[in-house]
């Protein structure tokens, strides 16, 4: 039964300032999960200040809730006996958005390739660890004697962020999390990724958290999408749903501002009122209410549905998703 | 590795660091040989007749006391080296670790070390060391050594800190953390190699700070009683007057020493800065 | 025939690497009449800003190894540096692409805008200075009053709104736009790009867009300009913004982009078997 | 928020004023063996040039109370610095250590103020000129002169001017602060004459700092070259000059003006030895002079003296840089 990790009903406030008098609320009231039966992808978009970085350290571990608890595969993070934190480390992994910074530039890359085998002692030998190296490599659609024994200064950015994922697949994760992990490469190459990404859930049975700010990738490959907005969700549910008929406002204007590449489809960009539409997160979190089977959208939208978590939706998709495909 | 030997042409290309560390390098060599190669007992009181100007049989002519003024500075080179060199890694050791517990442990930690190396750094270091160095009653080389370090340290621990900081934030930190690397491991095998540059960087800063203080404090006359090291054979001909009397061979030395000493470290260190930026540039 | 507001004849801009001769552009050409809208697109390190660069002669390190720019007729390499100087900003202008850090952080966005006035020898009394500085902020939807604020105390994009505005300060009939919005967050970008086509279009000025989102660029283009295509190779050398005659054929090449309608869409493909790996 | 700013650097000056106050307590407490107790009794031993011995140690006596306990003792010391009474100095009893350092006190002040703004001012503009590409070449030479000669430890700077102009040139006088049996006046004779014997110490100051700030600067303004916003000013087509002025060095002089309160006690330190070169009558020569005599008073009166004063100065500039850096008071530093 394949392990699940939820955030649940989780604020991050960071203070600062003299005496720590001001206070900024990364995340407010967030419930989200990832992995559990039915492995799926759930995109969480939103722009920057959304607090969808705050949410991957919280899903990592690197970041501890102020209220509410992070849990995987039932045990509370916080109170994770030693053997079980190093399993979640191991079955929990994550990729990073700057294929620059990824890399300690000290090391060749064989070294954070070897690093996570002879940490978590997978290997016996060094021709064995190379020996699965070089099939992930492939997996990811990289050429080993044209990647192993560089540089990272020597590769592009687009081989650095394909051996990131493959330093992840490594340790045959149920889990990984993935914090835009296209936005800084070449839009020729993002496809690429995008499709190994897809290929981890699909074949091996991995589930992703994708973050982005760009919709249509997000589309590309999401079951389910979370639309984040200062730290609180605005509405989550099937992808198809929420792109097609975005309920909420802060979605819909989302999707509006995004051109379709067709010119002939208008996208009104000369009408454009001097200052943009402000959508300030209210003080407390609105609620999610269940508008639909697969949907949810804050605060009441019509005749407000059962109140719901993100979580719950999520899991309804990936259920249901689960159903439509061959076994 | 291939990084070491590209950095080695990149040395080459920063002229003032190599003209500083092969300045560095000849007086260190000078420092090591010279005192094989002269007899010590022309440097005790009294071995020649005093105030000479320099002759054939004293390069460097004699001073007040009766010293033959050559071998007074092959003895003394040495001695000053130390002093300063010892200081250097000693508070280069105080302020790296310092700088590291602050720049990782974070908090409360963080803050004591900040305040703590900032008020150091008010306080006039001469002030303190004048203190501490009139109550000593017999002063050595090396405990010279010790109570200069114990104010030269701020700089260190100041650069590594903030070096600390923004390296522990970069990505491949993150990564080795999800590969299961931790605590010490964590520092020692990402962080460290890093910041390599700036505690290279830093120990330049360092010992000149260190060199700097070691020879005002013997100006004041306060270093090393018996021993001879160069900042006390100038007190000496500044107390005996030797600077009113015109015998400029006596102070005129050590001065062209110290000197020397300074414009190496300098040039390193100004070279250094280009070299750390441009890493910083680099990745 | 009035002349064309921009020429560019077969422009190659070579950088001197370590590795040998580096051709960033390689033999572009096109040419803008007034109040036309060019888009220039291509992957990163294709050559389109070192374009931009070339003409506002801010290369640093690269080469105008040949080709001519004319602006307003006017080939631009027979001026001197200090004429040169003063056509900047007044008769060809630049967006910055990183607006986040293009503005001095030290000084108040008034002086900022006052220097254009002041180094191009346009003299107001300042209360008629503080005036049109206004109208200018105003023009491009932002209130008179920011001129008084730092620029730290401004968002993304307001402080892209205050470089359209420096942009267009001395009514230049030409502006280069270098990716003025891909720094800003979505909604933002819509904004900031609608207000530099209504300040462009007001102004009559001719405009060449820089971008990567060729999506975005579809909608702010006029149909009649050309949109060069610009190459780059993954490995090795890249190839400079290659010159293509006449349209690209925009249908063809859109549909590639991956769109909320198109069916291109990765997770629509039938489930391959399992077991890939 | 430009009150909390001003609030938080008040904090951290009264902190380091305190931290002065308790290191000058604690240091000569912690020594092995009191040297102060050794000292007089030497001197009681020899009766020494001190008149009354007796009464002396008395007031030593008094003055530590040794018996009590050492947080009484801090107490004690405490309110004898509010008092403003910093004990007597041993060498020339009864003469109050106030009285011993208030005398200095101008002296260093004027050398001191006048070398350090000369030397970060020109210094700082030698720097910006060094980094800005159109400068011409002879002048980064003679920059790059500056630099190397400001490694040379102050004192030995001045010991070489004073052996050139004032032994063998005799164009300023050898030593001291004014010509003895001058009438001390606010007359041109008076000023004159300071000003005759504070030029050799001055230059010297100026000489050995100058180049660090122009080092500094440098490096500075060369990495601010390299920000958007220059690129931008070159694009507005701004005039060199103004681009070099007003977004080039107004940008780079702000980690000088932090280097700036930072390196105070250093500066400080080396005017001390400039001060004993030329036996100006500073505090720092006062400080040395106490030294020679172990006049263990007047040596903690001077150092704690020097500490508040550089926390004072450290505290002025923190005043000054959020009206340069408009920053600051925004995030507060």
């Amino acid at each position: 039964m394949a392990k699940l990790l939820e955030v649940r009903d989780a604020d991050v406030v960071f203070t600062s300032g003299f005496g720590g008098r001001e206070k900024k609320r990364a995340l407010s009231g967030v419930s989200i999960a990832v992995g559990g039966p039915h492995p799926a992808i759930t995109a969480v978009v939103g722009e920057s200040g959304s607090g969808k970085t705050t949410l991957i350290r919280l899903l990592l571990g690197f970041q501890s809730p102020t209220r509410g608890e992070v849990v995987y595969d039932g045990k509370p993070m916080a109170t994770m006996s030693a053997p079980d934190r190093a399993r979640f480390r191991r079955e929990v992994q994550a990729i990073f958005q700057d294929p620059f910074d990824a890399f300690n530039p000290f090391y060749r890359i064989d070294h954070p390739l070897l690093a996570p085998l002879r940490q978590f002692g997978l290997v016996r030998s060094r021709d064995e660890a190379y020996a699965r190296i070089e099939k992930t490599l492939e997996s990811v659609g990289l050429r080993p004697d044209q990647t192993l024994g560089k540089y990272p200064h020597q590769l592009s950015g687009g081989q650095r962020q394909r051996v990131m994922i493959a330093r992840a697949l490594l340790l045959d994760p149920q889990i990984i999390l993935a914090d835009e992990p296209v936005s800084m490469v070449d839009a020729s190459l993002r496809s690429t990724i995008l499709d190994i990404l897809y290929g981890l859930n699909r074949d091996l049975g991995i589930s992703l958290i994708y973050v982005t700010h760009d919709l249509t990738t997000a589309y590309q490959v999401a079951d389910s999408i979370v639309v984040l907005h200062g730290g609180q969700v605005m509405e989550v549910g099937e992808t198809e749903q929420v792109i097609h008929d975005p309920r909420h406002p802060y979605t819909r204007a989302l999707i509006d501002a995004v051109p379709s590449p067709d010119p002939d489809t208008p996208w009104n960009l000369d009408e454009q009122s001097g200052v943009p539409a402000r959508f300030a997160p209210d003080e407390a979190p609105r609620p999610l209410h269940r508008t639909g089977p697969l949907r949810a959208v804050a605060g009441s939208v019509g005749d407000p549905g059962d109140v719901v978590t993100a979580a719950q939706i999520q899991l309804a998709v990936s259920a249901a998703r689960a159903a439509e495909k061959p076994a | 590795m291939a990084a070491l030997g590209n950095s080695l042409a990149r040395l080459y290309a920063n002229r003032s660091l190599f003209a500083g560390l092969s300045l560095l390098l000849l007086i260190v060599l000078v420092a090591l040989i010279g005192p094989l190669l002269i007899d010590p007992a022309l440097s005790r009181v009294g071995a020649t007749i005093p105030r000479l100007p320099p002759s054939a049989d004293h390069w460097f002519g004699t001073d007040g006391q009766g010293r033959d003024m050559f071998t007074t500075m092959i003895l003394a080179l040495p001695q000053t080296l130390r002093i300063g060199i010892a200081a250097g890694f000693i508070s280069l050791f105080v302020g790296v670790a310092l700088g590291l517990i602050a720049g990782f442990v974070g908090g409360v930690v963080d803050t004591i070390i900040r305040v703590a190396s900032d008020v150091m750094m008010t306080i006039p270091g001469i002030a303190i060391l004048v203190l501490v160095a009139s109550y000593v009653r017999v002063m050595t080389v090396d405990l010279m050594a010790i109570i200069v370090a114990s104010l030269s340290w701020m700089v260190a621990a100041r650069t590594i800190r903030a070096q600390t900081l923004t390296l522990r934030e970069r990505g491949y930190v993150a990564i080795a953390r999800l590969n299961g690397t931790s605590g010490l491991k964590l520092i020692f095998v990402e962080v460290l190699p890093n910041l390599l540059p700036f505690i290279a960087a830093s120990f330049v800063v360092t010992v000149t700070s260190a060199m700097l203080a070691t020879v005002g404090l013997e100006a004041l006359g306060l270093g090393p009683q018996n021993d001879l090291t160069l900042g006390m054979s100038i007190y000496w001909a500044q107390f005996y007057g030797a600077i009113l009397r015109g015998l400029w061979w006596w102070w005129g030395p050590p001065i062209v020493l110290i000197v020397l000493i300074f414009i190496g470290l300098l040039l390193t260190s100004a070279g250094m800065d280009g070299f750390v930026n441009k890493r910083l540039e680099g990745n | 025939m009035v002349a064309p507001v921009l020429e560019i004849r077969n422009l190659c801009v070579d950088y001197r690497t370590p590795g040998g001769i580096f051709r960033a552009v390689d033999d572009v050409s096109f040419s803008l009449d007034a109040g036309e809208r060019f888009g220039l697109v291509g992957e990163s390190g294709s050559g389109k800003s070192t374009t931009i660069l070339a003409l506002m002669r801010m290369l640093r390190g690269g080469l105008v190894s040949s080709g001519t720019m004319r602006l307003n007729g006017r080939d631009l390499s027979t001026l001197g540096t200090e004429e040169f100087r003063r056509l900047r900003f007044a008769d060809m202008s630049l967006v910055p692409q990183g607006a986040m850090s293009s503005l001095n952080p030290v000084i108040r966005i008034r002086e900022q805008i006052a220097d254009i006035f002041d180094d191009h020898g346009v003299r107001h009394s300042s209360a008629e200075r503080t005036r049109i500085i206004g109208d200018l902020l105003q023009r491009v939807g932002l209130a008179p009053e920011v001129q008084d604020r730092f620029p730290h105390e401004l968002s993304g994009g307001m402080k892209q709104r205050v470089c359209i505005a420096m942009s267009i300060a001395l009514k230049p009939s030409l502006i280069l736009a270098d990716e003025p919005t891909s720094a800003l967050d979505v909604m933002v970008q819509k904004q900031v790009l609608g207000t530099l086509g209504r300040v462009q279009r007001e102004l009559g000025a001719a405009i060449v867009l820089i971008g990567h989102d060729m999506a975005l660029m579809a909608h702010f283009v006029t149909p009649t300009a050309s949109m060069y295509r610009a190459g780059r190779s993954e490995f090795g050398r890249g190839r400079g913004a290659s010159a293509t005659p006449g349209h690209a054929t925009r249908r063809s090449w859109i549909n590639s982009l991956p769109s909320f309608e198109s069916t291109a869409a990765i997770r629509r493909r039938p489930t391959q078997s399992a077991g890939a790996v | 928020m430009y009150g909390e700013y001003v609030l938080r650097r008040l904090g951290t000056m009264l902190l380091v004023i305190f931290l002065a106050i308790s290191i000058n307590f604690l240091l000569p407490r912690l020594m092995p063996g009191d040297p102060v107790e050794a000292q007089l009794n030497q001197l009681m031993a020899t009766g020494g040039g001190v008149s009354d011995i007796t009464a002396m140690v008395e007031s030593y006596r008094a003055r530590f109370g040794l018996d009590q306990p050492l947080l009484s003792q801090y107490f004690a010391y405490w309110q004898s610095i509010f008092r403003l009474d910093l004990g007597v100095s041993l060498a020339a009893y009864p003469e109050k250590v106030t009285d011993a350092i208030a005398g200095g006190l101008p002296w260093t002040l004027g050398l001191l103020g006048f070398a350090t703004l000369v030397s970060f001012l020109v210094g700082s503009l030698l720097g910006g000129l060094m980094g800005w590409p159109r400068t011409p070449k002879a002048l980064r030479i003679f920059g790059n002169g500056v630099v190397v000669l400001s490694s040379v430890p102050y004192f030995l700077v001045g010991m070489i001017l004073l052996y050139v102009f004032a032994i063998v040139l005799r164009w300023f006088p050898a030593g001291g602060g004014i010509p003895f049996g001058l009438q001390l006046g606010f007359n041109w004779p008076t000023v004159s004459a300071v000003l005759w014997h504070a030029t050799l110490p001055a230059i010297s100051i100026i000489a050995a700092e100058i180049g660090a700030w122009a080092l500094g600067m440098r490096g500075m303004l060369v990495s601010v070259l390299g920000d958007d916003y220059i690129a931008l000013a070159d694009a507005k087509g701004l005039k060199p000059g103004r681009i070099f002025l007003r977004y080039g060095m107004r940008n780079a002089l702000l980690p000088q003006l932090t280097k700036l309160a930072l390196a105070l006690g250093h500066i400080v330190s080396g005017a001390i030895l400039v001060e004993v070169i030329f036996s100006y009558p500073g505090i720092g020569f006062r400080l040395y002079q106490a030294i020679q005599s172990k006049d263990y008073f007047v040596i903690q009166g001077i150092v704690l003296l020097l500490s508040v004063s550089i926390a004072i100065a450290m505290f002025i500039l923190d005043l000054i840089y959020p009206l340069i850096d408009p920053r600051i008071t925004a995030k507060g530093k």
